[in-house]
This record gives structure tokens, C-alpha cells and sequence, in this order.
């Protein structure tokens, strides 16, 4: 966004928001912004690499649950197992939990937890030219084989219930509103942070590198680059951004649960950014906004009627806003320009094609 | 000067049964221009998608340098100093034309390198830009270029990057005969300080800009030497002329 | 920067202040109080979509219903009663958030709602933040007491422990259990263990499968290995009309191959098809067909209201419950406060269609009485045990010696 | 003992599975298509079976086969009438765009039938089942199994001898090929559409015999469907018969000699998936070709 855009956003999140909404509202523009989040990172692996994610719950749940177990482990006190542990009946701290009563730890891992799984995934799949539609379709099991392991895990991971009742976040008493809207402003501050770093990275040769692996992978390969690993890197930082969301998310919501991560959830992450428009990181952001204050607005409305709007907002912006609200302009330009001696350059044509068989 | 830059021995190729290329034995010397040509189904890009690591080989060998190629990656492939072309080109539409060239020249920088945004001009993109004479679209989407034009860029992303081996598929198809001059001469450019491997069809271009000519049939070997000696050669000439008879 | 460009950022930057004005809209008061106006407002809280609105739908009109009643028979402190509901959309943080929605802005005097134990555990911390209460109206896995929610559902010494009492009678002796993986089954089987530990049973074989699971064959085949004396089936929803069918067309009957089910309700029968589970054992606390005035009116009311067709289930029977109990205590606290209401609530003792209920003051669940019933090949449920009198609840089963090492 | 039967509750998972993923290898596998809405086309066919128990009783589910076929065909056709065919070559989009067809069916039935799972009763003859040793294979099982078996072998015949099934196959090896040879691709892929979905519905009609009937029917198989097709190769029906049995077996295996096994079964097939693909990048089977991007 250029510096009046964005100057004209911060001012509004940072400080009109939290002057004009009601703690209730506030609170939930705060979860908004943590989809906003998981929203940059999307764009950078779907409108700039062309990886269709349908898994990002994933990452988003690995770093929720990190931060999640901190906070439960803080919330029980030192020596004591958090609730849910004594009603599934385990009787001493699971391994794996130990290491999380340390909050450094645990911010690490809340970024560390996501790109390790991601670059796991990403080499494995990406070295073996699974892409497009083979890609997506991989990246969503996944997020249905995740939620089945932590449901299935109720001792170690809450199951269904998921990570409940958390009331504090490094100090701050989530009980308390002016203590929640600090909360919001570290969300709108590092939703600020992500939208920056991943915008200097679409502008860097790195960048121009991803978008054109999108547009051509092979030509890429014969230009003597590893398209799988910039790829990789690529998933792993929107699986970073995922995580961070994640582990904000916990805090802001007071609970973590996999149908927050599920194939479903997943989805909903990804129509956000369609509507905002994939290729535009400002139109992601302000598309998940969009959606997810739409998604509030029905449900408290017409509960009937939001899975038909939710289903019509897919097939109305895929059909006439394949580049979302942000690129309405463009496409319009397009639409008036038809004939004339420009070609499309702003859609990427190469971006979404079949899968190519090479051997 | 003289001695092999690159040696492709006993190759053999076969797609679901059918044999692409047959004990393929074929060498070239540092410093060379070399075209190739042959009949539909020779075996001309078959070759060529195998010195870079596209197809794999049922056997037989392929050293650049004195080293193996087979088995290697693509991206390997370049790095050790091999470069192609397509059939159709592909350029990256949405960026700019010195954007494409500085993707090209950047091949070697390491992942941090990257991380920084342009800024400037390099002097080899710079050098590149002239040799392909697309100074004035320089910072024009690439998507907006004509046929020919992509041409040549491709050729100008590869002369960045100073491979020591280019191969280009096809260079000329379905340009003007403008186009095609202006290809002509920048492939005796390229050629002036390259090893290079042209495929080509177009009979007239081969006489204008060739030196030295391989034929390919039905992916063996024919025969190999100058233009005139090619032309001369009765089973060239039955191999094209009797296509001909069977197509009139 | 291109004219394109400015226009991807102008078009972004509405889409994000639209979202922001838009929403300050939405001014909650937290000066007004919760029965100020000409009525009250009550929250309604149930999963309208998704996965779980096949059973809360109808919690959601058996409350609508009750509360209709109420406002018939002259309403609460002489104000009709306005139900606000809310769509809990089988999401649990969504329930977290509307709990919080019709705290802070509809300012509701009470709220009914919930039914999966994941949305309880998700909405319980909203509820205990800003001290109002809920009534949730589904059995459920006990160890809770929160002192802002009263549960109106059995709790397991009402239901789980009456049907293990009841297949011991019967001389049951080994038991294999099957259930959903998430709370409710996991904590259920635990009781049953401690309870077959104590009693000369035996468990011999414990299976779980993911919620919405419907491929049961292994499991029928496992059941056909170990031959138990009785299935004790924790499976919720639709992974009942799996394992039902599945069951019945591997040649298993009640006779062959006898269940008990906890989850099973006359809802869930039409759905799995009554010839494909008579015979079998459930375990609640109200059937249809429990006899009474009360319930008789119940379900006239029910049926004239929503349809001749419909059926009444235990989950049901409990919403209405919870409308006429918070009502009661309201009307005679005189204030719809919530430290009054829940004063008042404390030993309230109604008719109601399931037969006496009583509030326990001290963990704020209510007596119940316990009835084992056989599924009728036309889809209702006849009762063949019942407890006798109300059952004290004991969520944290304190009063049970072989249940010391559970909580 | 163990091993046996659970092979053959393998392979009847494995027939669902198959039956669930046939229509797939045709859109997806062979038009690229990613139909999200495919689960729903399933469920389209569950409820076919429910609407005609009136009329044909017991046997609704044998009536049910031809109409729920032709009912889930002409859904899937309106589908790529209206909105697939825009986006051919855009197989991220149409994933997105059929996810959204699949909420609004979803919602939908849930209007028209309500959201409670509906009955439909097995035919009697169907009930019972084959004693083979300890274990009885229900006829409901066979049922299925026949059902999906018979389909594959329709579809082979139906690729391999009938005019439009070798137009069918030209188009889905090469589109363009095909059509400068006087094929009218959008007639095939039209077709091609039309029989994927109606074999979905044929696998909403076998599902009323084991599962609940509901809204969500589809949604619950659609994920493993589409690993059937990625793990058997694009478009290779012989991949996705393996696929399906392979995964089926797996399945049972795992969950058979796994303590809480059927949570980790699920996972387990998708570790083997991606390690498969691993191995065998495209899948099973794949077409040599040398066409480059």
C-alpha cells in the first residue's frame, strides 16, 4: 500500500478503533486481524507462488497450540497440570508440555513449530513437482489427518474441547478491557509487521523469482534456480504468519479448538483473500476483514441464509472478480482495453493453469 | 579450441516402446556452431531434453566438460554451465524486461542476495540488453513483447547468464523474415564468444547462418559436415525428399 | 505507481474502514440494566448450522416453547419474556462470542444454550467473567460445578451409573465400550471402568472413532471376536446411524449383540431407522412416553406447535425444564439478579415431564430420575426400569467409594 | 483369523472409497476439475433413494440406481454448463468456486429435507449376509462391492468400445489434438461431466445402506476421494481401483492391531499417501508424454 494508504490504516486500527468500538466489537476485530494475519501469508504463497493452500490451518493451529500450552501451564501454576489434563485423567505433565512452561521457548516454537512442519512438507512435495491442484488436495488432507491426531490426542491436546478458559497473556488480565485492548494493539501492530515484511519480500528479486516460478516453474528450473526450495521458503513464511495468528488468536478468543484449524477453517482462511483479492496484500487483509465481519453480521442476522451467502460470495468472485475487490479496477481496465495492443499483464495467466505432465 | 566440450555416447531413448533415439554417439567442440536438423521425429529435441536433464535416458551417456550429466537435475545442469531454450518461449510476462534478464544473471546469488530489491542495472544485464537490442522496452512488462522479441530475450536471459553451452530449439519458427535476420545475427554473436547447438527446421536460415550441420533420422545419426556437404549428401536427401514425395 | 495501483489501495483501504465503522455501530451500555425495559430479554443460545443443529434445533424450540408458556401465564416479575436467539453455528470459540454478545449487548437476563461439552467448556469462562448465568440442557460428563451455570441434564451419577447398576442386575458381566473421541465417552468409560472394577465386571475391549466417523466394520468385527455381554455405546450423532446399520447388517440384533446407548435419543432413532436398533437399551432421564399430565401436555404442546410428526427427547425435555426453573426462581427471587435468581433457585422443586424436579442448591444441577428404556420397532422408546424417586446429583461422584481415584 | 477378515473389510472399505472416487477419475482425473461439490453430488443421490421410498417401498434402493444416476448427472452437468466450463485451465479457482456450489447444495437439502439424518430402509434381500468362517460379510457389502466393480468394468468397456468413450479418452489425452480432429470437445466434456456426477450419485444410493443419510453425507467422504485419485495417478482408472483397495486394506489393518485405531488409520493413510507420492510423484500410473509447460 503506498504510505498514505497505509498511513490512512494504522490510524484507523491503531487509534480509532480502539476509541470507537465497544470492548465486545474490539474484541472482535482483534480475531479478525489475526486472520488478517494468516491473509499475507496467503497471498504470498498463493498470489505470488502459486501454491493453493487448503491446509494453512495447520500452521495456524501448531502455533496456537504452542502458545495455548504456555498459557495453560502459567494459568495452572508451577507443579500443577492444567484443567482439562486432571478431567482426561493424566496424573503428571506430559512430556511435551515441560518444555512450554518457558516463555522464550515458546515463542520460538510458535514460529518454529509452523516452518518446520512447512519445509517438511514443502521439500517433500515441492522437490517432487506436486503443484497445483495435486498440491491442494494434499494440503487438505493434511489439515483433516491434523484434526483427527489432536481430537484423538484428548490427554495431551484438550480433543474436541480443545485449550479452554485461558484468562492470562503475559501479564495481562484478558479479564480486564483495558488490559484487551492492548491485547488488540499488539495484534494490529503485528498484523502491521507482517503486512510490511512480506510486502519488501513480493518487491525483492526473491519475490520476482516466486511469482515467476508461479508463471513458469520449468523455464525457472532450465534459468538454473531450485524452484522447490524457493517455494519452500515461501510456504514456510506463510506458514510462519499462520503460527503467529495462531498463538494471537489464542489470547484474543480465550480458546483453541481443532474445528479452528479443520479443512473447513482452512477454507475460510483462503475466501478471505480471494475476495480481497490474492494478488493485492492490501486487498487480502481487507478482504479478511470483509469476510469475517461479514461471517458475524449473517450469523447474528440470518443464520439460515450464511452458508448460501458464504457459498455465493465463492462462485460470485470466482466468476467476476477472479482478482478479488482489490483488482476490480484492473479488471475492468482489461474489460475496455480488450483490444487494444496491452496485453493482460496484471493477470497472470500462467498463475492458475492445468497440471502439466512432464517426464 | 578443438577439443570436446561436449560427448554424448551410445544413447538410447524410448517413450512407451517407441525409440526416440538409437545409440545416439555425438560430439562437440569447444567454440562451436552447430546446427541440427532432421525430419519430424528425428530425435532433434529429444537430444536436446536430455543434455539438460529434461528426459531421462534408457542408457548411454552425456559429458560436458568430462562430467556426466545424466542423472543430474536441471537445475544442476545449468549451474554447470549448460543453458536452453524452447519451442515457444517463455518469458515471465508480468515482470519487466530488465527484471527477466536480472532473474536470469542472478542464478547464482544465494538466498539472502535475493532478499534485496533491485536497484540499478547491472553491467552484464546491461551488456546483454544491447546484444538483444531491447534497450528502449527495458522496463516494459515483458508480456507486452511480440514473438520475435520474446525470442530473443530468451536468448539474452541466457547470454546472461555465460553459459558455456547454449542450446536453442527452434529459434526462428514462426518469425518474420526480419526477424529472422535480426536472429541470424545475434546467433553469430552469441557464437562469437559461445559453444552453440541450434535446432532448426528452416532450410534458408540453415544455409545463411550455418556452419556446421548434424542430421538426425528417426533417431540415429545420418550424416554430419558442412551445409553443401549435407545437402549433397543422397540420404539427406532422400530422407527429406522422400517426405516430400509422400506428402505431394 | 500506476492508476491501477492507487486503485487496489483505495479499494483495500475500504474494505477496511468499512469493516471499522460499520462495527462501531454496534454501541453496547453497560449502564442499562437487564430488566429495565418493558420486557426481559433472554438469550438463546443452540447451533443453528453446521454439524450439530440436527439436535439443537430442537432444544431451541422446546425453549421457545417454554418460554411462550411462561409469557402465557403471565411472564416474569409481570414482563413478558423476549428470546433473543443466538446461532452457536457448531463452532465452539462462536459460542464463547455470542455468550458474550448477548452479555455485553442484548444484555440478557439469562441465557439457555450449549450442548456439545465443548461449547459448555467454551462458553463457561465468558459466563464466570461477567457473572451471569447459563442453563445448559444436555447430560453430560460431570466434574464441573461452576457456580454461574446450572445444569439441568443428568450428570453421570443420574444416568451412566443407573445403567451400569441396571445391566448388573441383569447379570451383565463383560462389557465392551465404543464411543466418540472426545469427552464426554473418554470420561464416561472411565466411571464405567472404576465401576466394572468394583462390581465383579469386566471391560474387554475400549474403541474410539472421530467424531462424524461411519465406517464401522472393524468394529463389528472386533464386537464379533470378543462377544460381550453388552455394548456400552457412547457414539454421538450421526456415527450412530453407522454403527446401527452397520451392526444390524453384519447379522447382529439386540439379542446377539446387546447395547446400551447414551446418546441415542428418539431424534437420533428416526434417523438411524427403528428397525435397524429395536430392541436395544438407552439410558435417560424422560421418554415420549414417560406417563404424567405434565408430559402429556408437553408433547400436545409440542406437536401442536411444531408439527404432529415431531417426537420429544430428553435433551428437550430438559431446555423446557430450564425455562420453567429459571422462571420459577426469577418470580420468586423478585429480581432477575443474578445472585438473587441463583439464592431463590436453590431447592425449587417443579412438575415437570420427565416427573419431580429438583434444584441442588449446593452444585446447582438438579435431581433427577433415572429410566432405562427399550427402542420400540416404531421409533419410540418404552421404559422398562426407572429409580424409583429423583436422583441426587453428584457430578464429582463423591458418594460413590469406587469412584475415588476418578477426579 | 484376524488377517483374513480384515482383508475382507478392506476391501469393502476400499469398494465405498472406489465408489466414491469413480466419478473423480472422470472430472478430476480427466478434465482437471477439481469439484468440491462432488460429496454433495453423492448426497443427491442418498436423497434419491429417500424420495422414491414412496413410491418404490422396499425397493427404493434398486430404483434408486438409474434415477439418482441420471438426477446427480444432470446437477453435475448444469454445473459445468453454467459455471465449470468458464474456467477450464483455472483449476484453483473452479476448487473454490465448486466449494462454494457444495455449502449452497448443503444448505439447501437442509431446507428441503431438514437437517435431521432421514431413513431409508435396506431392501430385505439385502439384509443378511455370507458366513465365511468366524466372520459374516453382510450382502449389503457385496452389494457394494458388485456395484462399484460392475462400474469399472462399465467404464472400461464404455472407454475402450463406444464411439463417444474413445471421443471421451482422444479429449482427455489432447484437447487441442482432439479437436482440430473433428471432435467437439465441449459435447465430450460435457458427457464426461455427466457421467463423473451420476457416478456419484450411484455412490449415494450404495451409502444409504451403511451410513446416515444427511446434509453432510458427501462432505464426509470427499477428502479420501480425492486421495484415491492422487495416490491411483490423474486420470488412470486402473490407479484408482488400487488406490482405493490399497488404501481400504491399509485402513483396516490399521485400525484392527491399533489400540483407538480408527483416529490413527486416517492418518496413517495419509503418511503412506504422501510417501507414495514421494516415490511416484504422478501417481500410480501416468501417461509418458514430453509435453512441457
Amino acid at each position: 500500500m503506498a504510505p498514505a494508504g497505509l498511513a490512512v490504516s494504522a490510524v484507523l486500527l491503531l487509534v480509532v478503533a480502539p476509541l470507537v468500538l465497544s470492548p465486545f466489537r474490539l474484541d472482535l476485530l482483534a480475531k479478525y486481524l489475526c486472520y488478517a494475519i494468516v491473509a499475507v501469508g496467503i497471498a504470498l504463497a498463493w498470489g505470488r507462488g502459486g501454491m493453493l493452500t487448503l491446509g494453512q490451518g495447520v500452521f495456524f493451529g501448531l502455533g496456537g497450540y504452542a502458545m495455548g500450552m504456555h498459557l495453560k501451564l502459567a494459568e495452572a501454576g508451577p507443579g500443577k497440570l492444567p484443567d482439562f489434563m486432571s478431567w482426561s485423567g493424566v496424573e503428571s505433565l506430559p512430556l511435551l508440555w515441560k518444555p512450554f512452561a518457558n516463555p522464550v521457548f515458546t515463542l520460538v516454537m510458535v514460529v518454529l513449530l509452523p516452518v518446520v512442519v512447512a519445509v517438511l512438507l514443502g521439500s517433500l512435495v515441492f522437490r517432487q513437482r506436486v503443484r497445483g491442484a495435486y498440491f491442494a488436495v494434499l494440503s487438505q488432507a493434511l489439515a483433516a489427518a491434523f484434526v483427527i491426531l489432536l481430537v484423538g490426542q484428548q490427554g495431551l491436546t484438550g480433543g474436541t474441547n480443545g485449550l479452554t478458559n485461558i484468562q492470562h497473556f503475559f501479564g495481562l488480565d484478558l479479564y480486564d478491557d483495558a488490559d484487551r485492548r492492548l491485547l488488540y494493539l499488539i495484534v494490529a501492530l503485528v498484523l502491521g509487521l507482517a503486512y510490511l515484511g512480506v510486502r519488501q519480500l513480493a518487491a525483492s528479486r526473491y519475490g520476482q523469482l516466486l511469482v515467476a516460478i508461479r508463471d513458469g516453474e520449468d523455464r525457472v528450473r532450465f534459468l538454473g534456480y531450485d524452484p522447490a526450495l524457493v517455494k519452500t521458503v515461501a510456504f514456510a513464511v506463510s506458514a510462519a504468519l499462520a503460527g503467529v495468528a495462531g498463538a494471537l488468536f489464542v489470547p484474543v478468543v480465550g480458546l483453541l479448538t481443532p474445528a479452528n484449524l479443520g479443512v473447513v477453517a482452512s477454507l475460510e482462511l483462503l475466501i478471505g483473500v480471494a475476495i480481497g483479492g490474492r494478488y493485492s496484500l492490501a486487498g487480502a487483509v481487507g478482504g479478511a476483514l470483509l469476510f469475517n465481519y461479514a461471517k458475524t453480521v449473517f450469523s447474528e442476522e440470518l443464520p439460515d441464509s450464511w452458508l448460501y451467502v458464504q457459498g455465493a460470495l465463492f462462485v460470485v468472485v470466482m466468476v467476476w472478480a477472479p482478482r478479488g475487490i482489490a483488482g476490480l479496477a484492473g479488471q475492468l481496465r482489461d474489460r475496455w482495453a480488450r483490444r487494444g495492443p496491452l496485453r493482460p499483464v496484471s493477470y497472470p495467466a500462467g498463475a492458475d493453469r492445468p497440471q502439466e505432465v512432464s517426464t | 579450441m578443438s577439443e570436446a566440450l561436449l560427448e554424448v555416447r551410445g544413447l538410447n531413448v524410448v517413450f512407451s516402446g517407441f525409440h526416440a533415439l538409437t545409440d545416439l554417439d555425438f560430439t562437440l567442440r569447444r567454440g562451436e556452431l552447430r546446427f541440427l536438423i532432421g525430419p519430424n521425429g528425428a530425435g532433434k529435441t529429444t537430444l536436446i531434453d536430455v543434455i539438460t536433464g529434461l528426459t531421462r535416458p534408457a542408457s548411454g551417456s552425456v559429458r560436458f566438460d568430462g562430467r556426466e550429466l545424466v542423472g543430474r537435475r536441471e537445475h544442476r545442469i545449468v549451474r554447470a554451465g549448460v543453458g536452453r531454450t524452447f519451442q515457444t518461449s517463455v518469458v515471465f510476462e508480468e515482470l519487466s524486461v530488465v527484471d527477466n534478464l536480472d532473474l536470469a544473471a542472478g542464478f547464482r546469488r544465494p538466498l539472502p542476495a535475493l532478499l534485496r530489491r533491485r536497484r540499478g542495472v547491472s553491467d552484464a544485464v546491461a551488456a546483454a540488453l544491447d546484444t538483444i537490442g531491447l534497450g528502449d522496452l527495458a522496463d516494459r512488462p515483458a508480456g507486452v513483447l511480440s514473438h520475435g522479441q520474446r525470442q530473443w530475450l530468451e536468448i539474452g536471459m541466457l547470454v546472461v547468464q555465460r553459459p558455456r553451452l547454449l542450446l536453442l530449439d527452434e529459434p526462428v519458427a514462426g518469425m518474420s523474415r526480419d526477424e529472422r535476420d535480426r536472429t541470424g545475427e545475434l546467433l553469430r554473436t552469441v557464437a562469437r564468444d559461445h559453444t552453440v547447438l541450434v535446432v532448426e527446421h528452416d532450410m534458408d536460415f540453415l544455409r545463411r547462418f550455418a556452419s556446421t550441420v548434424t542430421v538426425l533420422h528417426e533417431g540415429r545419426l545420418l550424416c554430419q559436415g558442412t551445409v553443401a556437404q549435407v545437402q549433397a549428401d543422397p540420404r539427406v536427401q532422400e530422407v527429406y525428399l522422400g517426405r516430400a514425395k509422400e506428402a505431394a | 505507481m500506476s492508476l491501477h495501483q492507487r486503485a487496489r489501495i483505495l479499494l483495500s483501504l475500504l474494505m477496511v474502514s468499512s469493516v471499522v465503522v460499520s462495527m462501531s455501530a454496534c454501541v453496547d451500555d453497560p449502564d442499562s440494566g437487564r430488566a429495565d425495559g418493558d420486557t426481559i430479554k433472554v438469550g438463546v443460545l443452540h447451533s443453528l448450522s453446521g454439524t450439530m443443529a440436527i439436535s439443537e434445533v430442537t432444544v431451541r424450540d422446546s425453549e421457545l416453547l417454554a418460554i411462550e408458556q411462561v409469557n402465557a401465564a403471565g411472564g416474569v416479575l409481570g414482563k413478558k419474556l423476549e428470546p433473543v436467539v443466538e446461532d452457536g453455528a457448531s463452532d465452539w470459540p462462536t459460542f464463547a462470542e455470542k455468550a458474550q454478545k448477548l452479555i455485553s449487548e442484548d444484555r440478557v437476563a439469562t441465557t439457555f444454550g450449549g450442548w456439545t461439552s465443548a461449547s459448555r467448556k467454551a462458553m463457561l469462562p465468558v459466563f464466570e467473567r461477567n457473572k451471569q448465568l447459563l442453563w445448559y440442557p444436555v447430560q453430560y460428563e460431570g466434574l464441573e460445578s461452576s457456580p454461574y451455570i446450572f445444569y439441568t441434564g443428568a450428570t453421570t451419577n443420574q444416568q451412566i451409573v443407573p445403567a451400569l447398576d441396571y445391566l448388573k442386575e441383569k447379570g451383565k458381566k463383560t462389557i465392551f465400550l465404543v464411543g466418540s473421541d472426545y469427552v464426554f465417552p473418554r470420561t464416561a468409560n472411565k466411571i464405567i471402568k472404576a465401576y466394572a472394577g468394583a462390581n465383579g465386571m469386566r471391560v474387554i475391549g475400549e474403541e474410539y472413532t472421530p467424531l462424524g466417523n461411519t465406517e464401522y466394520s472393524t468394529i463389528v468385527n472386533k464386537l464379533g471376536q470378543a462377544k460381550p455381554d453388552i455394548v456400552f455405546n457412547t457414539l454421538n450423532g450421526d456415527s450412530n446411524v453407522a454403527f446401527f446399520k452397520q451392526l444390524r447388517s453384519a447379522g447382529f440384533t439386540a439379542d446377539t449383540m446387546p447395547t446400551v446407548s447414551v446418546s441415542v435419543a428418539e431424534e437420533e432413532v428416526a434417523g438411524i431407522g427403528p428397525a435397524n436398533v429395536a430392541g436395544h437399551l438407552v439410558a435417560w432421564n424422560y421418554y415420549q412416553t414417560t406417563p404424567g399430565a405434565t408430559n402429556d401436555a408437553f408433547v400436545t404442546a409440542y406437536r401442536a406447535k411444531y408439527g404432529a410428526d415431531k417426537v420429544t427427547s430428553d435433551p428437550m425435555e430438559a431446555g423446557y425444564n430450564a425455562v420453567k426453573l429459571w422462571a420459577a426462581a426469577a418470580n420468586k427471587a423478585g429480581s432477575v439478579e443474578v445472585d438473587a435468581v441463583k439464592k431463590a433457585a436453590a431447592g425449587i422443586s417443579l412438575d415437570l415431564p420427565e416427573g419431580k424436579v429438583t434444584i441442588d442448591g449446593e452444585n446447582q444441577h438438579v435431581y433427577k430420575t433415572a429410566r432405562i428404556g427399550v427402542i420400540q420397532p416404531d421409533g419410540q422408546i418404552k421404559e422398562v426400569w426407572n429409580s424409583g424417586q429423583p436422583i441426587k446429583p453428584d457430578p464429582y461422584l463423591k458418594s460413590y467409594p469406587w469412584a475415588a481415584g476418578l477426579a | 483369523m484376524g488377517a483374513l477378515n480384515q482383508l475382507v473389510i478392506g476391501a469393502s472399505i476400499g469398494a465405498v472409497l472406489l465408489l466414491a472416487a469413480l466419478g473423480l477419475t472422470f472430472t478430476f482425473g480427466q478434465m482437471g476439475v477439481i469439484n468440491m461439490a462432488h460429496g454433495e453430488f453423492i448426497m443427491a443421490g442418498a436423497y434419491t433413494a429417500y424420495v422414491l421410498q414412496p413410491l418404490a417401498g422396499g425397493q427404493a434402493v434398486l430404483a434408486a440406481l438409474p434415477v439418482a444416476f441420471v438426477v446427480a448427472g444432470l446437477l453435475g452437468l448444469v454445473l459445468e454448463r453454467v459455471l465449470i466450463r468458464r474456467f477450464y485451465g483455472r483449476p484453483l479457482d473452479t476448487l473454490l468456486l465448486t466449494f462454494g456450489v457444495s455449502l449452497i447444495l448443503q444448505q439447501l437439502a437442509r431446507d428441503i429435507f431438514g437437517a435431521p439424518n432421514v431413513q431409508v430402509r435396506a431392501p430385505g434381500w439385502l439384509t443378511g449376509g455370507v458366513d465365511l468362517g468366524g466372520l459374516r460379510i453382510p450382502y449389503n457389502r457385496i452389494f457394494i462391492l458388485v456395484l462399484a466393480v460392475g462400474c469399472v468394468v462399465g467404464i472400461s468397456w464404455y472407454l475402450a468400445r463406444l464411439k463417444q468413450g474413445r471421443r471421451m479418452r482422444a479429449v482427455m489425452q489432447n484437447r487441442q489434438l482432439a479437436a482440430v480432429s473433428g471432435v467437439a470437445t465441449e459435447r465430450v466434456d460435457q458427457l464426461t461431466f455427466f457421467v463423473g456426477s451420476g457416478l456419484a450419485g450411484l455412490a449415494g444410493v450404495a451409502l444409504t445402506l451403511i451410513g446416515p443419510v444427511g446434509p453432510t453425507l458427501g462432505s464426509a467422504y470427499i477428502v479420501d476421494a480425492f486421495l484415491v485419485v492422487v495416490a491411483g495417478g490423474l486420470g488412470q482408472l486402473r490407479g484408482a481401483v488400487i488406490a482405493a483397495f490399497t488404501l481400504g486394506v491399509l485402513n483396516s489393518f490399521v485400525e484392527f492391531w491399533t489400540a483407538n485405531g480408527a483416529s490413527f488409520a486416517k492418518v496413517v493413510v495419509f503418511a503412506v499417501v504422501i510417501g507414495f507420492l514421494q516415490v511416484r510423484p504422478q501417481g500410480m500410473f501416468v501417461l509418458r508424454s514430453r509435453a512441457l509447460s
